[in-house]
């Protein structure tokens, strides 16, 4: 047998307070698609990250083809071979996408001038295998996550490495785009890449990925032959127990808590009508870019409407800005969680009283006990991992910060709930806490709008699904009707323009 | 003497001239063994305040006196020099001779002072109100100097211009005053500019290309320090003007005349801080031996233009000699 | 889950007095031994009493800075800040004002230059820099213009002895700005604003999205540090029975400075109490060390210059990659 | 393919000049109607030239300055750089070194500033403002150690010649500081380096992934600055005739409002050659404007901060929400 493409020897990683990593050793052959799976905080990003340079192991050592690499900085990792998505987007919005794509090692004219030309035709090249709507020339900032993220998949194509390591490649993607890229992935492994893949998503990982890695608290659980195994038993792996399979069930109430008529905004959504009953947990599906975020940053206050009227408890109300919003008792956890979601120098506590200061500092002064006593609890609900409340959530894997982010409404008492895409980025056993959660709060007589991209999850939790399209809602499914064919059915535009195409700034 | 009228040190009656000390005071009387002085200048980075302090150290240096002398920073640090002010109480010397930012920065110094017994003597520029020895020239006779110049020798009048000092600045306030209101009551004469130099050179430079600009029948400057009137005179050579306009600065530091000498600079003040210096720090020695000194004691000053240059620079006795025939003359 | 309590003590320690704060106490502790060794008499009381006053008015401003500074900001304009509110109450006091208004009046102009910042920078989005330098100027420019370039002369010594006066031993001007530093802890550590200062500065958009009110943070930061300007003029004017147009020039250097020593970062989320404390008190025992040694205006600039390097290269030592 | 070429000269010249250097340009037209209405002369060629050459030197120090702010830093220390350099070359030059040896000499100078801040940020992972503050003071200390405080006087004529020269009836300054402009811009919008500082100073982590060498970039921009503060200098002295080591106090605060005015944000990763040349100017001819019109100096002060806010306020209003 041949040597393998890559292999982990003995990697440890310690981190101030936590050990990330304890002797990991696996090997991921040439021409071979690995999936990495685990819980949030199981070590993966980590891992990862020393791959491509960004850390330096504690213990350990990374073998290519057989020979040991001393993987110094992300250069020295290029140089060896190594492409990385990373999980988190790492990009510059004032550059363009083709100088993203190319940042760090330019095309050059004569070594002097940056070639820009060229290297938006070889951008354009590598975009057109996921998304050939993406403007090489267009400043990345004014693109939305989805195409940033396909960028981010392309900018690692372009490096022609012997091993391509994806963290999440497709936690902002549609399934159509995510098959896109599984043709991308398969490619690349015929022609010999060894691909590392990364995500939270079972059914992609068991599509595309020969075999698994499975970690947990940072330490290999087992690596596995995916053919042999159910998604079930992958995820008691995982867990290390055994999920139990849920059911949907409906709190909902007659009473209307929201009533939405008419509403519009300056750039995308138009007339949007809708009721939000107590108890009830609303879904709203779509294409990406067609309006949903926007719907639910003008229900939160974030973005003016520039019309309609939003009603709670029938009272007619008006949000300046997300405080307003806050006080009617309606709350957001966004899209993108590093940008606006979390203060990354604060202490996970600190990211989840930030709502509800008033409540904790009734008297001006913070009740710290009290403050702490409610984080410890809302903390453990939504189980936190390492269960560090005064840790700068920053330190913390994308799956902990989320969580925090939900226990920042728990703790405000709010009462109708946003819902951002949820699970973007969280495992499956943490994913199916927060459908625990979000059914307790419906029976608690919270109301909860759940905007998702993943139609199985929409299904799984919501009583009534809005399916948007262009900006407005297309229709109006009862928990009868919900299926994936009926949502998409309604989703894609009805002429044959191609799929709705971010506007841009 | 809380009740002491506060210092205006160019009007003060209570005053005596540097010339005359001597004559009503004698000798500088026996001082008390290891008398030593603690002086305060305002920045070493203008050569005036390091000349002063050559002053008080060749003084010093005569009667046996040490002499430590310390500077803020740089101009304008306030709290800084009060800083340095307090340590050289603390430290226990037996007079202070103090050239403040500001009318005010030090004042505290006085209380302490008072209060460890130390005399203090203000030397020059920003008065403390509060002060009970004031040493310096008077700053209005600067500009009033100036203006009798012009006067005298530019007979048919014109445009004359001011570049300023730092806005607010007791010296710079009371020169451009007496510029001003003399050569405006001579009637033939008209200030069509008085602009803020910060005495800087280089922002001197860029007005004086503006005002040059929109007057170039402009027939002199009046600077409130040399460093911004050598800025000037750059800016008349570059506009070709060097023949028609005369420009005259303040302080008589030796780069000015250099370029008196070099037929550049038309003239400058020269309010002779060396001899300043010796005359200061006699001064505070006569009080820590306990004399009553009136409250002013005036130093000389002289304009200074090409044709007496020489007499003003010599070696410090010749320059002494030749300021105590001008008292003797009356000028 | 067990461990968390073992943790917890060390953990409460750490909040008071952090890991930074620690680099930079020893940074003053250097510097201390170094001066106490060269300088015969640095350790008396008294002139530790002077290290103290000395460092009193520019700590209060720099109390202010930092949370600026926590905000996302930066205050250029403290010195002419405080120069126009202490000619205006001085003017007042002159006149005849009762002290209780006067003094108010100085306050509330420390406080409406601190508004118009605030607004400048949190409504109409301008650059804190910018807005600053350019009030800086434009106070600056009020003062003189007030005050006709003339210093306020005359004040009651009644008057001074408030802000000038002392209480067991120690001047009433450090008491006053140790009760600042304990309230401005409180407010940081221990309040809502606090909070949201550091939120804001940390991540305006998720601080926005989470309810916090931007604007009233950031205008409330910069009145706060219009309104230390205030307290420092007082203190300033009690001290030097005078109010000057041209008082407080190059403050904000000296604020940002003791500040950035004290761990605050100018990107914004940072910043600690005890820290800017540490560091006035720093700057304030190098002046008044290098002055005791009798060492030339140039070579303390120098030696100025390098501490303010070597302070922040101990601290960075101390507290490693952080 | 095909529409690419259409779309290009549109894009081409958007990217050159962009939305933002318009709000500078519309400001700077309305600072010049308003000049040009109340002064008469104003706007005499003569006066123009005058103005661009009194701008020039801010303009070349803001030119560097654009670019530290861009890579996320901010240099306050090129005053004293330009100060030191500028001793030190005007004293070779009159111990009669040849004229290349002794410019070279004081660029030198410059780059050496510059190295000590950049690796001071860029290894030591010190904040670019304490960084400069402190060498801002230190600089300026060597510079006034090294000449004991006095000017150099004394230049040859010929070399004043070199920089105070005109040519087409432009001052070579003018000329000089435009060229260094020109390839400023091409270093922004067309090389690798231009890219690099963007993204270190737009997002340094994912720089850093993407395999930008972060600190060779910033080392670079500190570098670059204080070659172009020499510059500068050469050019000042060039025109007064003598160095002085308190050359170029204050410097920092013009160059930055330039570039601040002129679009650039001291939060970094954004800022425009075209736009500080801009922002220069506007001050330039706001300092010409008030002197013409003799306004006195409390009111110039007060113009000056005014002028600056408006600048601000109207470039917010041109470019709306961006
Ligand atoms: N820079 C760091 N400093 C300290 N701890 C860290 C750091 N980066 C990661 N960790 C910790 O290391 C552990 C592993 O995190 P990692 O990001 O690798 O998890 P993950 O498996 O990628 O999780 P997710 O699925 O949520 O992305 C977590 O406990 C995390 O808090
Ligand atoms: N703050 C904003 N400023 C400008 N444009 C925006 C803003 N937010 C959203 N958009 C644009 O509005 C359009 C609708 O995007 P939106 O994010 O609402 O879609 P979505 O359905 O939520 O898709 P996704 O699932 O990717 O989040 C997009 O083209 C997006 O670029
Ligand atoms: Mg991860
Ligand atoms: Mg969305």
């Amino acid at each position: 047998m041949s040597v393998p493409r890559l292999q982990f020897v003995g990697i440890s990683k310690l981190f101030p307070a936590v050990r990330a990593l304890s002797d990991v050793s696996f090997s991921v052959g040439a021409g071979e698609i690995h999936g990495l799976l685990g819980e949030n905080g199981a070590g993966k990003s980590t891992l990862l990250r020393i791959l491509s340079g960004v850390y330096r192991p504690t213990a350990g050592s990374v073998l290519i083809d057989g020979k040991p690499v001393t993987l110094a900085n992300p250069v020295a990792a290029r140089a060896a071979g190594v492409a990385m998505i990373h999980q988190e987007l790492q990009q510059v919005p004032r550059l363009s996408v083709a100088q993203n794509m190319f940042l760090g090692h330019p095309l050059t004219r004569g070594g002097i001038f940056v070639a820009r030309r060229e290297q938006e035709r070889r951008a354009a090249e590598a975009l057109a295998a996921i998304d050939p709507s993406i403007d090489p020339a267009a400043p990345l900032g004014t693109l939305k996550v989805a195409q940033r993220q396909i960028v981010e998949i392309a900018r690692a194509l372009l490096d022609r490495a012997r091993i391509v390591a994806m963290d999440e490649p497709t936690s902002s993607l549609t399934p159509s785009e995510f098959e896109r890229l599984a043709e991308v992935i398969t490619g690349l492994a015929r022609d010999g890449v060894a691909v590392v893949y990364v995500s939270h998503k079972l059914d992609e990982v068991f599509g595309i990925c020969q075999r698994a890695t499975i970690m947990r608290d940072g330490v290999v659980v087992d690596s596995v032959d995916l053919a042999s195994l159910s998604e079930k038993a992958v995820v008691a792996m995982m867990v290390g127990r055994e999920l139990a399979q849920e059911h949907h069930n409906s709190h909902a109430s007659g009473e209307v808590m929201l009533s939405v008529r008419g509403l519009a905004s300056a750039t995308k959504v138009r007339d949007v009508s809708f009721d939000l009953h107590r108890g009830e947990v609303l879904g709203i599906a779509g294409l990406v870019g067609s309006g949903r975020t926007e719907l639910l940053r003008l229900l939160a206050g974030v973005d003016r409407a520039s019309a309609g009227t939003i009603a709670i408890d029938g009272k007619a109300t008006r949000f300046s800005s997300p405080r307003d919003a806050i006080a009617a008792g309606i709350g957001l956890v966004p899209e993108e969680r590093k940008r606006e979601g979390i203060v990354p120098l604060r202490s996970i506590t600190s990211n989840m009283a930030l709502a509800s200061m008033g409540v904790f500092a009734p008297r001006g002064v913070i009740d710290h006990t009290r403050l702490k006593r409610v984080a410890a609890e809302k903390m453990s609900r939504v189980n936190l991992r390492p269960f560090l409340l005064d840790r700068p959530i920053r330190l913390f894997s994308g799956g902990n910060q989320q969580k925090a982010i939900i226990g920042r409404w728990l703790s405000a008492g709010t009462r109708i709930l946003l819902f951002d895409e949820p699970t973007r980025g969280i495992d499956v056993g943490a994913k199916a806490e927060i459908y625990h959660l979000i059914e307790e709060l419906a029976a608690e007589g919270h109301s909860v709008i759940v905007v998702s991209s993943e139609l199985p999850e929409v299904i799984r939790l919501a009583d009534r699904v809005l399916v948007m399209r262009d900006g407005t809602i297309a229709a109006e499914l009862d928990r009868n009707d919900i299926s994936e064919p009926a949502i998409a059915a309604h989703a894609i535009p009805q002429t044959q323009t191609p799929a709705a195409r971010p506007a841009r700034h | 003497s809380a009740d002491l009228a506060p210092l205006n040190s160019d009007t003060e009656k209570d005053r005596i001239d540097w010339s005359q000390v001597e004559a009503k005071f004698g000798a500088l009387p026996k001082l008390p063994q290891g008398t030593k002085a603690g002086a305060v200048s305002k920045t070493l980075t203008n050569e005036y305040w390091r000349s002063l302090g050559e002053g008080y150290k060749a003084f010093g240096d005569k009667v046996g006196v040490p002499v430590v002398y310390q500077a803020a920073q740089s101009e304008g640090d306030q709290l800084g020099q009060l800083t340095i002010a307090e340590g050289l109480v603390t430290q226990g010397y037996n007079v202070l001779l103090v050239s403040p930012q500001t009318d005010a920065n030090l004042q505290p110094i006085m209380e302490q002072a008072k209060a460890a017994n130390v005399p203090v003597v203000n030397v020059n520029d920003a008065v403390i109100p509060q002060a009970e020895h004031y040493v310096g020239n008077v700053q209005r006779d600067n500009g009033v100097r100036v203006a009798k110049w012009f006067i005298k020798n530019r007979p048919n009048g014109g445009k004359v211009a001011i570049v300023e000092g730092q806005a607010g600045v007791y010296a710079a306030v009371q020169r451009t005053d007496g510029f001003k209101t003399t050569i405006s009551e001579s009637g033939k004469f008209e200030v069509v500019a008085s602009v803020p130099g910060n005495w800087d050179r280089q922002t001197s430079y860029d007005a004086a290309t503006n005002i040059l600009q929109q007057h170039p029948d402009l027939i002199g400057f009046y600077a409130n320090n040399d460093g911004m009137a050598l800025g000037i005179v750059e800016a008349v050579k570059a506009a070709g003007l060097q023949d028609k306009v005369a420009v005259f600065g303040t302080d008589g530091i030796s780069d000015a005349y250099a370029s008196i000498r070099a037929g550049e600079l038309t003239g400058t003040v020269d309010s002779f801080p060396v001899l300043t210096g010796e005359v200061a720090l006699e001064t505070a020695l006569r009080l820590v031996a306990g004399q009553k000194l009136p409250r002013v004691v005036a130093t000389p000053q002289a304009l200074i233009t090409k044709d007496n240059a020489d007499r003003y620079s010599g070696a410090g006795d010749a320059v002494r000699k030749a300021l105590l025939e001008d008292a003797a003359a009356g000028n | 889950m067990s461990d968390t309590t073992l943790v917890q003590p060390r953990t409460e320690f750490l909040r008071g007095f952090s890991m930074r704060d620690a680099g930079t106490l020893i940074g003053l502790v250097v510097i201390l031994v170094v001066f106490g060794a060269l300088v015969p008499g640095f350790f008396a009381e008294r002139n530790l009493i002077n290290i103290l006053q000395q460092s009193s008015i520019n700590a209060c401003l720099a109390l202010g800075m930092t949370l600026v500074i926590i905000s996302g900001g930066i205050d250029l304009s403290v010195g002419p800040t405080a120069a126009l509110s202490a000619v205006i109450s001085a003017s007042m006091l002159v006149a005849g004002v009762p002290f209780p208004l006067a003094i108010a009046a100085g306050f509330a102009i420390g406080l409406a230059c601190g508004l118009v910042n605030g607004l400048l920078v949190a409504y109409v989005g301008l650059q804190p820099f910018i807005v600053t330098l350019g009030t800086l100027s434009t106070y600056r420019a009020l003062a003189l213009i007030y005050t006709g370039g003339n210093p306020v002369l005359g004040l009651p010594t009644s008057f001074r002895a408030i802000f000038n006066g002392s209480l067991f031993g120690l001047p009433l001007a450090v008491i006053i700005v140790a009760g600042v530093a304990v309230i401005a802890w409180i407010v940081l550590k221990k309040t809502p604003f606090g909070e949201y200062l550091l939120a804001v500065g940390g991540n305006e958009e998720a601080a926005y999205i989470a309810g916090v009110p931007i604007a009233r943070t950031k205008i409330a930061a910069y009145m706060i540090s219009g309104l230390l300007a205030a307290l420092a003029a007082q203190i300033l004017v009690g001290r030097l029975g005078a109010a000057e147009p041209i008082l407080g020039n190059l403050w904000e250097l000296d604020a940002i400075a003791a500040a950035a020593i004290g761990g605050a970062s100018l990107m914004g989320g940072k910043g600690s109490v005890v820290g800017t404390i540490l560091g006035a008190v720093i700057l304030g025992a190098m002046r008044n060390g290098l002055t005791l040694m009798n060492v030339q205006s140039f070579y303390q600039l120098l030696a100025t210059g390098l501490i303010i390097l070597a302070a922040m290269l101990i601290d960075r030592v101390t507290r490693g990659r952080g």
